[in-house]
Parts: C-alpha cells; structure tokens; sequence
C-alpha cells in the first residue's frame, strides 16, 4: 500500500457543459480515511470512478505510489487495481443471491470452500443480514440492498476502498453500527479509504481527513476539527456545520475567531456607518448562538423540531439570518435577545 | 361505499382474451386443422407404418443433430458479434453491424451452392493456394457438420439482434463491480454479462433451434447428398409421392417437429426458470471493454467472418447474374448486365414481386410487433397459468416447415370463411396471416426478452403518474423496449421479404412474392435472372436499411441495431 | 376468371402456352399456377381435402400423378378429337390425361471432362468415380419416373443404381442443381432432362448433353381436367388447344420435343426417331412408386 | 380528499419468511403528513407500494376517506389513484430527458404547452435543476437524479403523495431546501403525505404525526413531540432520538419521567440489591447527560468529533453504556462523573 495521489485531475462529459471535476490535486496518505463532502452533483463520484477506473481522466493523472494508475492516455484496468467500491446505485447482481454477491470477490480471488463460506458469512453478520444469504436482490428493501453492496465491498482485502454514500439508505442505529464496522476494518486493514457522504457528522466522526468540492474543484483539505474550526470561504463554510453566514463589516486586523465583544462591535458598526467598509462573510454556528436576556434582538422566523431540540432560523433586523438551537419551543414572530459566543471570518 | 371496479394487477382485462384470440387465430387454428386432415387420412388411408419406420426415427435423430449444432454455430457467430460489437471497443462497429444482417437475406441456396463452390475442387480460391481437392474428392459440407455451419450463417442475425438487446439493457455499474472485484475481462462475461443477459441469448439460441428444426433449403442440398434427412426433406418426400396417407404421414411429422421445437422450449424455459433479471434501477450506458492488443485480432476475425459469410456468396450471386449461362467463366467479354435489363425491363412479374413482398414483410413486421408487444407483456407479467402453453403455441408454426404451414392454411381457407362468406384463398391475405402465423416467434420471442429484463419499477412509476394501459406501452414499455423491437421489426422484415416456402403454395396471380419469382427463375434454368433479382432484393434491403440509418436520429435509442 | 391451370411448367414456358391459348381463343380469362410437382400436389391435395379445389386444368409432370388421381375419381374424362394425331402410349384410353411433349432424362458433361459417355453404363465406371449427380426423386417428379424407367431396364435395375452409389453418385435436389453443378465444373456428369444443358450450350455454357444408347426416359407433361371443375367447357378447350398443331408447336418453339405426331424437333436435338424411348407403364409405375422412392432412399439414403 | 385508512393491513411475500407487513392499522387524517420511521427492511417501502397499488395486501383493507383502494381481493389501480411516489430507487426514465420525466404525468393528465412548460420549469427550480432540463437520467448525479425524481412527484396535484426515503442522497443544504418545499407544498396542496426516512430529525421537522415500525408491526404513532417525549417500548426508545438504554430496577409506581435524584437512587439501588427488583428499562437522551464535577462515575469508551460537538459513548461501572455530548475534546479511558438530568421509564 502507499499514497493515493491525485494530480490536478479533470473530466468532462461529452454531454456535460463544465466539467465535472477540475484539476482536483490531492494526496490521501497510506492508510488513510478521507471523506469526501460536497453539494449533490459537485463532482464526488465522479473522482471516486476515476480512481476505481471506470473513467479515463481529460487531464491529470492518478498515482498510487509510484505506480501510475491512469492518465489522460493510458490507464490500468479496474480489475488490476486491487480496490473495492460501494456504488451509489449499489451495482448487486440481480442474478446471483446475497451471499454468492458477497463471495463473488473471493470467488475471482480463488478463494474457495470453508474459507469463502467462512468470509462470506462474516461479512453477512457485520451488516446484520444472516439470515438473507438465499435471496435475490431484488426481494430486498433498500437499506439491505445497500447493506449486501456494503459487505461485499468489505469482504475482500483491497489496497484502496471506495465508499459512494454508503450509509444513505440505513437508519440511524444501523449507521452507528456500520461506522463503527468502518473504523474496525480500516483499522485492521489499513486500506486508504475514500468515503463520499453528504453528511458532516458522519465525515467528522470517520475521516482522518475532510476534503471540500463543490462544481468540480477542491476547496479545502484538512483533519476534521480543523476543516470545522477554520473552513476557508463561503462554500466550505456554508457546508460544513450548519452555520449561517452572515455579511458584516471587515473586522479590523487579520483576526479571524471572533468573540462576543468582537462580533457585537461589528453588529453596531453596521448599522451605524453601513456601505462604507468592504463586507466580510462571518460564519456563526448554532451551538454558538446562545438566547440570553441581553444581547441584539432577533426575531423568530420558523421553528422545527428535531426531537433533542428545536432549531430555530432567525432574522437580524436588517434582515440577514441566524440558526440557532434551543431546548424550549419559541413561537414564531417572537422577539428574542441573543448573545454570539463566537464567530469565524471566511 | 364504492366497490374497487377492477383487479389492479398490471394489466387491463382485455389482455388476455386478445391474446387468447391472437393464438388461436395463428397458431390453433392452422395446426388443429391439420391435425384434424391427418387423423381423417390415417383412417382412410390405413395404419401408416410411419413410426415403425427406422428411417424416421433416424431422420428425428438428423434434426436433432444438425438443429442442435447449428444453433450452437449460430449461438458462436451470432453470440461473438453482439458480444464484440457491443461491449468492445472494436473500430467500424456500425458497418459490421450492418453487413452481418445481410447474410440472412442472400437464400440458403445460394449461400449452400456458393460454399461448396468454395470448398469443391472447383473452388479458385483454393485452386489458387494449390489446395484444390482433386476433381471427385467428397464435398465436406455434405455432412451433418456442413448442415449445422450453414444454419449457423443463416441464423447467426437472429441470435445477434436478441442478444444485443439484452447486452444492451446491461446495468453498466454491475459490470464495473465485477470488474473492481478483480475479475478479468473473461469472468466478467461469464459471471456477470452472460448470465444477466442470459434471456436474450436463450431466446436467439432457442429462435435459431427452432429455426433450423424447420428449415428446408439447406438440408435438401446439403443433406441429401450425404443421405442425411431431416424431418422437413422427408415431408417434401412425402409431398412430392402423394398418396392418400400423406396427410396423416405429413401431420405425423409435423407433430414430431412441434415436439423437438417444445423440448427445445423447455430447455429454454428451465435455464431461465427461477431467475431474476430485472435489471435495478438504471441501465442507461453500455460499459465497455478494451480489448488492447487483442483489438486487432478480433477485428480482423471480424471481417474475416463477413467476408466469408457475406461477401463470397455475394460476389457468387453478382458473377453468376453477369455471367451469360451457367459455368461461363467470367471475364470483362462475356460479363453481361442483360440479366438486369431483363429482370428490370421485361419481366412485369419484377415490379408485382418486388411491390408484394415488401409490403408483406413491412405489414407483418410492424403488424406483428403489435401483437407480440401485447402477448410478450402478457407472458412475462401476467403470471397465467397458460403463459408456458401460449408461448409454446406461439412457437411451433415457426418451427414447421413452410409447405406444412402453407397446406394448414390452405385446409383453413380454401372454402369461403363460414359466417362472413368471403373466401380469402387466392389473395394476398392469406399469404399475411400465414406470415403472422410463422414470423410469430421470431418478432415474440426478442421482445419477451426485453420484457425479462425490464426493471417494473419504472412502468409503475408510470402508473402513479395516471397513465393508463395504452399510454404506458406508448410511452414507456415500448421504448424501453425498443432495442428489442426494432430487432423484432428487423427479423421479421428481412425473413418475410425473401420467404419462398409459404408463399410457394399460397401465391396465386398477382400475389407472386419475391422468394416465388426467385425460385421460379432459378427452377425453369434462368438462374442468371435469379440470380439478378437476388442480388436487386439485397440492394434493395440495404437501400432500406440505409434510410432506417437516415431516420436513426429520430428513433428511440437502440432500434437501429448496428448503431451503438 | 374462365379457366384455372396449375402446371409444374417454368414460368415463362407457362406463360407462353397461356398467351398462345388466349389468342386462340379468345375471351377467356386464363389464371395460372406454377410450381414444382410435390408444391403443386400438396396445394392441390389440400384443396381437394378443403372442399374447394380452384383448378380447372393440370398440366403437370408425370402420367404417374395423374394416374392416381384419375383412380381417386378426382379427373373428369374428355375424348379429345386430337387424340388421333397421338401415339396411344401418350394418353389414357379413356380420356383422362393427355401427354404434351417429350422431356427425356439423359447425361450432360462438363466439356473438360476426360470421358465422354454415351451410356447409363459408363456411369458406373471408374472414370466417373465421384463425377456423378443426378437428381433426387423427392425433389423432382421426373427423376422418380427416370428411376423407375431404368430399373425396369433388364441389364440396369436397381443394381446399376447400387454401382453408381458406389462409385460415389450424389442424388441431391432438382434438375436445376444437377445443371449448375456441372456447368461450374464441381461435378462432370449428371443425369438431367434433356433442355436444361441444350439451352445452357446455346448460351455458351461448357456442357454437352447425350442421349445414352440404352435409350432415355421421358416423362411426357400430361394435361388433364379436374372433375371438380366448374369450367368444363373453357377446359376442354384448353386440352384441344395443348394437343392441336399450333399448341404443339409452341411446345417446339420453347425447346421440347412435341408429343404429336409428325412435329419436328427443337435445334439441338438429334432426329426424333434417334432418340429411344424406354417405355413405362403409368399405372404399374403407380403402384410401385411408394416403394421405389423407398427402395432408391435405401440404396442413395439413410442407410449410406 | 378525504382520511387515508389502513385497516390491519397485512402482507407476505413468497419467498420471504416473516411477513413483510402484518397487521397495521393507521388513519391518516386528511392533509396530514405522517412520517414512517423505522430500522432497514422493516416494512416501510412494502407498505407504501400497498398504498399506491403496486401490491396486492395478503389481509386487511386500505381506504381513502369512503372509497376501498384495495383489499385482499380487489383493488383500484394505480393509475386511477391519483397519487404520486419518490421511489427509493427513483425509477427514472432512462428513455426521456429530465423535463419530460418531469412532464410526464401532466401530459397524461391531458396538460400541455405553455402551461406544462412552466409547471415542468417551477418543478425543476425548486429542485435546483433548471440546466439540466435536456439531460438524460443516466448522465445525472445521484443526487441529481433523486431531485428529477421529486420534481416529477411533486408536478401534479395528487391526494396522496408518497415518499420514500427522497432526501438520502442530497447534502445539508438542498435538504433543508426540499424541506422547505416540501412544507410548502404540503400546504399548499393540502395532500395527505407519508414520508418515509431514516432519519428521525427530519421526521420530527415535517410531520404532523410520526409512526413507528418495526419487523412489519406498528409499534407506535403520535405527534413528533409526543413521541420524542414518551416513546414507548424499547424499540421506539431506541429508535428516536439517540439515547442509550439501561437496564435498571423499577422505580416506584407509575412514574415515567424521572429527574436526577430518581435516576440517582435507581442507579445506587442497583449498587447494592440486584438481581431482585424486576428491571426496568431506562432510556437516557444523551442531551440529558452532563458532565459535572459530581454524579455518578463512568468512563469514556469513544470519542467522535461530529463537528459542534463531541459524542461520546460511556460507560457505568457495571459495564451498560450511556451516549453524552461535549463541547471539549475528552481521551478514551478517562473517567468522568455525570449527572442525568432526566431520564424515560420505558
Ligand atoms: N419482493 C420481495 N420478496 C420477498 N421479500 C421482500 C420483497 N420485497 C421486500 N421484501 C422483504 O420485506 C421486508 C420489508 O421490506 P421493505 O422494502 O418494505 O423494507 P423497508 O422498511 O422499506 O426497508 P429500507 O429502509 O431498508 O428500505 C424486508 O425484510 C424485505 O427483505
Ligand atoms: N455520464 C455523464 N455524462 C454527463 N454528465 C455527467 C455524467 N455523469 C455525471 N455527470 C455530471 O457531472 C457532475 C458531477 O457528477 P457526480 O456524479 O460526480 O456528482 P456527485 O458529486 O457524486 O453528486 P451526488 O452527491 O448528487 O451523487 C454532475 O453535474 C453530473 O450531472
Ligand atoms: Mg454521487
Ligand atoms: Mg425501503
């Protein structure tokens, strides 16, 4: 094994207008666990097919070590790559019953008898479905079609795995689990892996490393609490956490974490000598929206449920929205006071 | 409260009695009024020792043979181009994909007689690599294995145009999944595309087995020579001693070749039996393979294969319609285009033929693809009990051979049709239903295939959206479908336009067919006029086929069976 | 339409005998129907079997078919004033058929062939070894006549068949087939009706036709009326017309030996009274025809 | 439109086992948005095909408001519905562009020109696809696809509308957005909605009410807040909302909701008789769980960053675990002291 690299890497689509994906350049280390996060339709499975070799690169080159893996001329075959991959669309073979899906990988390997009964049957267990190894695919639901792609995608031992939105179509209780079967099998195996998700948590809580697309090009790479700490730009911003993104008068210096005092200051300049200063976008999260008995007024624009709290969009005065979270239910078109306990400039 | 008017299972309550109907009128009616003629006869005509006879059960064992080997050469050439030319990155794809449906057009004879011309001490081929048998020496196509090659040549378009419609309706993802899984190229055919496909290519083999259970031509040239019958020679035998058993002698050996071609169903039947092949979610792209350095090798083997199986025989045809009389050697003096003049110029009979045979085959492809859309539908969704009987019953007038056809409809039609009192015997309609009759299984059994495939998702979601049973077939089961139709359309247009078998009883002035003008040149020694209009039938196919290349744009993705 | 004919003629030579009837009569409506003898028996037979036979006139290969449908009571009788101007042999003494010509059944060589025969015998010598087609009796109605004509021949029979399967004879589909096969040079000698190689040769065909000297075999194209017709009288007309001496001379003008009389020959035939007819014996022909298919399959068929 | 009706609606397949529904009964009222909520292969997708006519029940009846639907031996068929679906898998038609996917139940509804183009065109700006009108489904993103598929749901005016699982591949934002359209067009229209999904906040966001499934029975249906408030039974504790489940000696009477001292005395009861008082089950929201300098003692068996938190999963000493937020970074091993601030007798 060794490090993925991929160097300013483009595609584009006869069909498409822009291209898909734009010089991405990005090293995922051995071993690695890289999570993919971007808006649907930015490129993500696209660089996931490059890698797994279903598409030939316009431009740039795939490395895996030193060994080339696909440029814009040449590229090894998929099935020399020694990679495994969820797909989206799951891609189970409607003619062949879960376990002989789950073994076919082995199968190809000359793995045979005990030891393939043993390894399919393993897999089986790990994503739950023991006890539909008879059936076809198509006499499943949804999550256990992607449960089958899942443990088939883990049953052998692949140098690189590729996980397109593995967990989509699973609840809650089974996504722990599954996470938790990531962690262990990346830890025992120490494939690099790529993990593609719309879903931050579930980044946060799985990557080594967090990488940002959006329309085809990278925004940002970084260890999860850094690429939630310090996002760079509105987009990373914007898709990272679920803060709002406020426009607000440049804070003077380069300082970039703001507290209350700092941000306040900057709430009253603004409505004091507004237009004059250049705008800078200040990220606020919801956990850091605090409703307390002082601070700048806001009022209530929807309230939602979301079991554990309410999440509650609110409106500045002049208009610009906050998100914040509160234990209480408020009413809409309520007047409350809250204090910003911090905020970043993107 | 408001009862529910009607099952809500998938099909409106019409269906079934149509389809019903559809059978009845082409395939019960004909054969149970042979079956009827025939016991008649046996019991005038006395206990037949027929069964008793080991020449038929040797001529059974013949059939079997040659049917079951020509089907595996057509599976072979049939199977290697759909699976070459759809998922290789092979260059010229849409000219090989053209020029290997023509071989079906050029008559089994000639292609017969053009072979052996090839591979007999006359051949200039071999003379010219000094390899020329010595004058005398055995034909080696006289022989089961000669029989089953040239089934294989004639047949090999049914099994590619079934077969690539399945290739075609492949989820791309499944095959890179096996790929990524480390299968090579080989295993993922096997593993993945053969089996996913596995219907389209039980229908092809299973069209083509029948086919050849069935065939005529080539036995009777190849065959006899060899003392090699099959079950349709030995019925021409039968036809040309007519006695007063030949009807019971000829129902017999119909029920015979209805029989093989149901085992050969059940063969089908029980390899598909119990799979699934609805393809989930989308198959919108067709993933494909590079061959690498082996592209050049298969390439050449492809056109290697065309040459062969096209354009020899061809060129045959062209030089015996230029030559002056038979056995002339050609050269630039004695080559004479006064065949053409005289096919094109003097003989009315041309234009009538030519008019005839294209409608007919255009009616019933399109007519046919109608019917088979519904009863394909049918079959495959509609859970009857009666669909194994249907689709057997849909399959056996195929398998007959032509003449038997012929006399079945003539028993049916030569009086006036009762009730209504108009006698159809002697027109052009008779000549179209018996083409219903016998292309039925050719245009069916592509689309039932398709059908097979078909994820039902997608027809539901039409359902929710408010469309109803006609609308959904318009909109969305018949092009997603139409790989499949359009081989079915496609099939049934080039067997129909060039049949002789059928139309040979049936024909009468004025509905002469161009297999009959062909056939009748060539009996009376004008073979260099046969010849001619041979070879204006294939120009004017590919003529056909070059306009259906023109509207290509306009037609629903895949009709077009050698555009990728 | 006045008259219905199905016939096993060639196309053109059908259509001529029609158009040189309508202009001798004309305001008949004449529809036809040609093809091989077993296409047109099967149609025939099922029509008959439907209740409805369309035709009014036959005018087809062999005495031997006619024979069995005149017994079957399927033909109508009609004593044709022409009949004086015929040999006896050539037509039924009770009026039922009527020969029209002559199609002999002799041997054709390529002309690069080393030998040339000038009998059946010759056939069966080594020269010949694997040189030989001729046509099968399932295919063509003649070739069963031929075979049943050279069987009766007391120095060939079925033995003289037996030598040429020996000697590696194919029997395999129609005149046609034995014609090409020659012609191009795959084969040097085939048994085939007289007018096929006589006309190829015109065109320039590298082919010779001979007329053995054991004699050939003939089948004679017979017209007959059908008892179910419903234009008797249109029908009579038609079998006076075929026999009368203008008929008889389109056959000659066609290319085939005319069954009248006092007719001459077509250019490329020898005299008339050179060539030996071996005779046969329609309705003896009949009852063996069933077996002698058979026995010719056994000898040329499965068994090989 | 009128009450949406299950009457103990059952259904076996051939080839499964158990039956995939069995006896759910349901009413939803008119306009009502119910959310389908429930562990992979539960049942959901199957009882949704039952509403809209694609499978036969085995037992029981569905109606809307007077009219059967279907019954285990009639039905009305879909087409004469007048429903709409998201299938989970889209079901897209791979032969038409994505505006005449999106048309084409206008056009069979009989709508056409002007007035179907802006229709199709609202349709595919609310789904944030209006470049891609020409494209054909297979050249389109998952989540692309997944938002043809809403848009086509979502064209007509259906009484019932049916969603399976339509959000599972689309980020954060466009989720908050389809959301968002959702509540509007479910206003708007004032069709009765079910919606299935995995995921419990999304639930609690849109539904008026939430239903609970589990291996094919109904377990539990009520308001989100009733439900997240007092689930019951372990399956539904365990489903909604994150919270872990102890195993504890009944507390006294029928109390439910337990505060801090109660749990504490539980918890200490526990300590010193076990095994006599029959157990009770506990569910403990880890929103309820705070770190504190006293409580009762655990210790850290995982940490995951999750963004603006840290979850955590605990453990008491006698081995059962409990899950925790914090704000700060803690080291597995650790121990640390909590208290509950409230917790749920199941
Ligand atoms: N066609 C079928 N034949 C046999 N069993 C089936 C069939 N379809 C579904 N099942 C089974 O019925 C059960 C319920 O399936 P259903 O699709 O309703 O689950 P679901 O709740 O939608 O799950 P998911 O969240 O994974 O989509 C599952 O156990 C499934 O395996
Ligand atoms: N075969 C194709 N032809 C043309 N365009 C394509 C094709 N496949 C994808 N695209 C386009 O390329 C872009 C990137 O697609 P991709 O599938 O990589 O997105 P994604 O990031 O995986 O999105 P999602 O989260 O929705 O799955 C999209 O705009 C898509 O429409
Ligand atoms: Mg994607
Ligand atoms: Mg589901």
């Amino acid at each position: 094994m060794a490090k993925l690299i991929l160097n300013s890497l483009s595609k584009s689509f006869e069909t498409g207008g822009r291209p898909a994906v734009n010089g991405v350049s990005l090293t995922v280390r051995e071993g690695g666990f890289l999570a993919l996060l971007g808006p649907s339709g930015c490129g993500k499975t696209t660089v996931l097919r490059m890698i797994a070799g279903f598409e030939q690169p316009t431009d740039g080159s795939i490395l895996l070590g030193e060994r080339v893996l696909a440029d814009a001329s040449e590229m090894v075959p998929p099935e020399n790559r020694n990679m495994a991959m969820v797909f989206q669309s799951y891609a189970l073979w409607p003619h062949m019953s879960v376990a002989e899906n789950i073994g076919y990988p082995l199968k190809v390997r000359g793995i045979s008898g005990e030891k393939r009964q043993r390894k399919v049957k393993d897999a089986l267990s790990a994503v739950r479905l023991e006890s539909y190894a008879d059936r076809r695919p198509a006499d499943l639901s949804g999550g256990q079609r992607q449960r089958v792609a899942l443990a088939r995608c883990l049953v052998t031992e692949p140098d690189v795995v590729l996980l397109d939105e593995p967990l989509a179509n699973l609840d809650r209780h089974l996504r722990q689990e599954m996470e938790e079967t990531f962690r262990e099998f990346h830890a025992r195996s120490g494939a690099t892996m790529i993990y593609v998700t719309h879903d931050q948590a579930e980044a946060m809580a799985l990557a080594t490393d967090v990488a940002v697309m959006s329309e085809g090009r990278l925004l940002q790479v970084a260890a999860p609490e850094e690429i939630y700490a310090r996002p760079e730009g509105r987009l990373v911003g914007g898709l990272v956490g679920q803060g709002a993104i406020l426009s607000l008068p440049s804070p003077d210096g380069d300082r970039r974490l703001l507290d209350w005092p700092a941000v306040q200051s900057l709430l009253s300049t603004r409505e004091i000598g507004r237009g004059n200063d250049p705008a800078a976008d200040i990220l606020v999260r919801p956990q850091d929206v605090e409703i307390a008995t002082e601070g700048v007024a806001v009022s209530v624009l929807s309230v939602l449920f979301e079991g554990e709290r309410y999440a509650l969009r609110l409106a500045l005065a002049d208009g610009q929205t906050l998100r914040a979270f509160s234990r209480r239910s408020v009413r809409v078109g309520d007047t409350l006071t809250v204090i910003i306990r911090s905020a970043w400039r993107l | 409260m408001t009862r529910p008017k009607n099952q809500g299972n998938s099909q409106p309550r019409w269906l079934f009695p149509f389809v019903v109907t559809v059978i009845f009128c082409l395939s019960v009616l004909p054969l149970g009024r042979l079956a009827v003629t025939g016991i008649v006869s046996a019991m005038q005509g006395g206990a037949h020792q027929l069964l008793s006879d080991p020449a038929l059960w040797q001529a059974v064992y013949d059939t079997l043979t040659t049917s079951f080997f020509g089907m595996i050469a057509a599976v072979v050439l049939g199977g290697g181009f759909a699976l070459l030319l759809t998922l290789f990155d092979i260059r010229g794809k849409a000219a090989l994909g053209f020029l290997f449906m023509l071989p079906t057009m050029i008559p089994p004879q000639v292609t017969a007689l053009s072979w052996i011309g090839m591979t007999g001490p006359s051949s200039t081929l071999l003379k010219a690599l000094g390899l020329a048998p010595p004058l005398g020496s055995p034909q080696p196509l006289y022989s089961i294995g000669g029989i089953a090659l040239l089934y294989g040549v004639q047949n090999a378009a049914l099994v590619y145009l079934s077969l690539r419609a399945g290739l075609l309706a492949l989820p791309r993802d499944g095959v890179e999944a096996a790929r990524l899984s480390g299968a090579s190229s080989w295993q993922v055919l096997k593993d993945v595309i053969l089996p996913l496909s596995l219907p389209g290519f039980a229908a092809g083999a299973a069209i083509a087995f029948v086919s050849c259970v069935g065939n005529f031509g080539i036995p009777a040239i190849l065959g006899i020579p060899a003392s090699i019958y099959t079950l349709p020679t030995l019925i021409y035998s039968k036809f040309a001693s007519f006695g007063p058993g030949t009807f019971a002698d000829v129902s017999l050996l119909s029920a015979m070749i209805a029989i093989l071609s149901i085992v050969g169903l059940i063969v089908e039947e029980r390899v598909l039996r119990g799979r699934d092949y609805r393809v989930i979610g989308l198959s919108g792209q067709v993933a494909v393979f590079r061959l690498g350095a082996w592209r050049w090798f298969a390439e050449i083997a492809l056109w290697l294969t065309i040459l062969i199986i096209l354009v020899m025989p061809l060129t045959a045809l062209v030089a015996s319609s230029l030559a002056p009389a038979y056995g002339v050697p050609l050269s630039s003096s004695t080559a004479t285009i006064q065949a053409y003049e005289e096919i094109l110029f003097r003989q009315t009979v041309t234009r009538t033929a030519f008019t005839n045979s294209v409608t007919l085959a255009l009616t019933t492809a399109f007519g046919l693809l109608a019917a088979t859309v519904l009863t394909g539908y049918f079959l495959v969704r509609g859970r009857s009990r009666f669909a194994p009987v249907i689709a057997a019953l849909a399959e056996i007038p195929y398998a007959l051979p032509g003449i038997v056809l012929a006399v079945a409809f003539i028993l049916v039609f030569a009086a006036p049709v009762p009730v209504i009192g108009i006698s159809i015997y002697g027109t052009i309609w008779i000549i179209l239903i018996a083409y219903f009759s016998s292309f039925f299984a050719v245009s069916l059994k592509p689309v039932v295939s398709a059908f097979r495939q078909l994820d039902p998702s997608l027809e539901e979601a039409a359902r929710l959206s408010g469309a109803r049973f006609g609308r959904r077939l318009a909109d969305i089961l018949v092009p997603l479908v139409a790989p499949a139709a359009g081989a079915s359309v496609i099939l049934v247009f080039l067997i129909a336009c060039n049949e002789l078998t059928i139309s040979a009883l049936l024909w009468s002035a004025g509905t002469q067919t161009l297999g009959v003008a062909i056939y009748n040149l060539d009996d009376s020694g004008s073979f260099n006029l046969a010849s001619a209009l041979s070879v204006l039938v294939v120009i004017m196919v590919v003529v056909m086929m070059l306009v259906l290349e023109l509207m290509a744009k306009r037609l629903p993705k895949g009709v077009v069976p050698w555009r990728s | 339409a006045d008259l219905v004919l199905y016939t096993s003629q060639p196309n053109a030579d059908a259509q001529a005998t029609v158009d040189g009837f309508k202009a001798a009569n004309p305001g008949i409506e004449v529809e036809w129907v040609r093809d091989g003898t077993p296409q047109i028996m099967a149609k025939l037979n099922a029509e008959i079997q439907a209740g409805n036979p369309v035709a009014d006139v036959l005018l087809i290969a062999d005495t031997v078919t006619l024979e069995r449908m005149k017994q079957a009571g399927q033909l109508l009788a009609y004593k044709s004033p022409e009949a004086a101007n015929y040999d006896k042999a050539l037509y039924d003494a009770d009026g039922y058929y009527y020969s029209t010509k002559l199609i002999t059944t002799g041997i054709m060589y390529n002309t690069q062939a080393s030998m040339k025969p000038a009998s059946w015998a010759d056939l069966a010598k080594p020269e010949a070894k694997g040189l030989v087609t001729m046509p099968s009796p399932l295919a063509s109605g003649a070739a069963l006549i031929h075979a049943q004509t050279l069987t009766a021949v007391p120095d060939l029979g079925w033995d003289y068949y037996k030598q040429l399967k020996d000697n590696g004879a194919i029997a395999a589909g129609g005149n046609g087939g034995v014609l090409k096969s020659v012609a191009s040079g795959e084969k040097a000698y085939g048994v085939v009706v007289d007018y096929m190689p006589i006309r190829e040769k015109a065109k320039g065909a590298p082919v010779e036709f001979v007329f053995p000297k054991e004699g050939v075999s003939a089948v004679t194209e017979p017209a007959a009326i059908l008892a179910s017709t419903k234009h008797a009288e249109n029908a009579r007309k038609f079998i006076d017309y075929v026999l009368s001496e203008k008929g008889q001379e389109g056959f000659l003008q066609l290319g085939y030996i005319p069954a009248r009389t006092g007719m001459a020959v077509p250019a490329g035939f020898p005299a008339r009274d050179t060539i030996k007819v071996l005779p046969i014996n329609a309705s003896e022909a009949l009852k063996n025809s069933e077996n002698d298919v058979k026995t010719f399959s056994d000898i040329f068929g499965t068994k090989g």
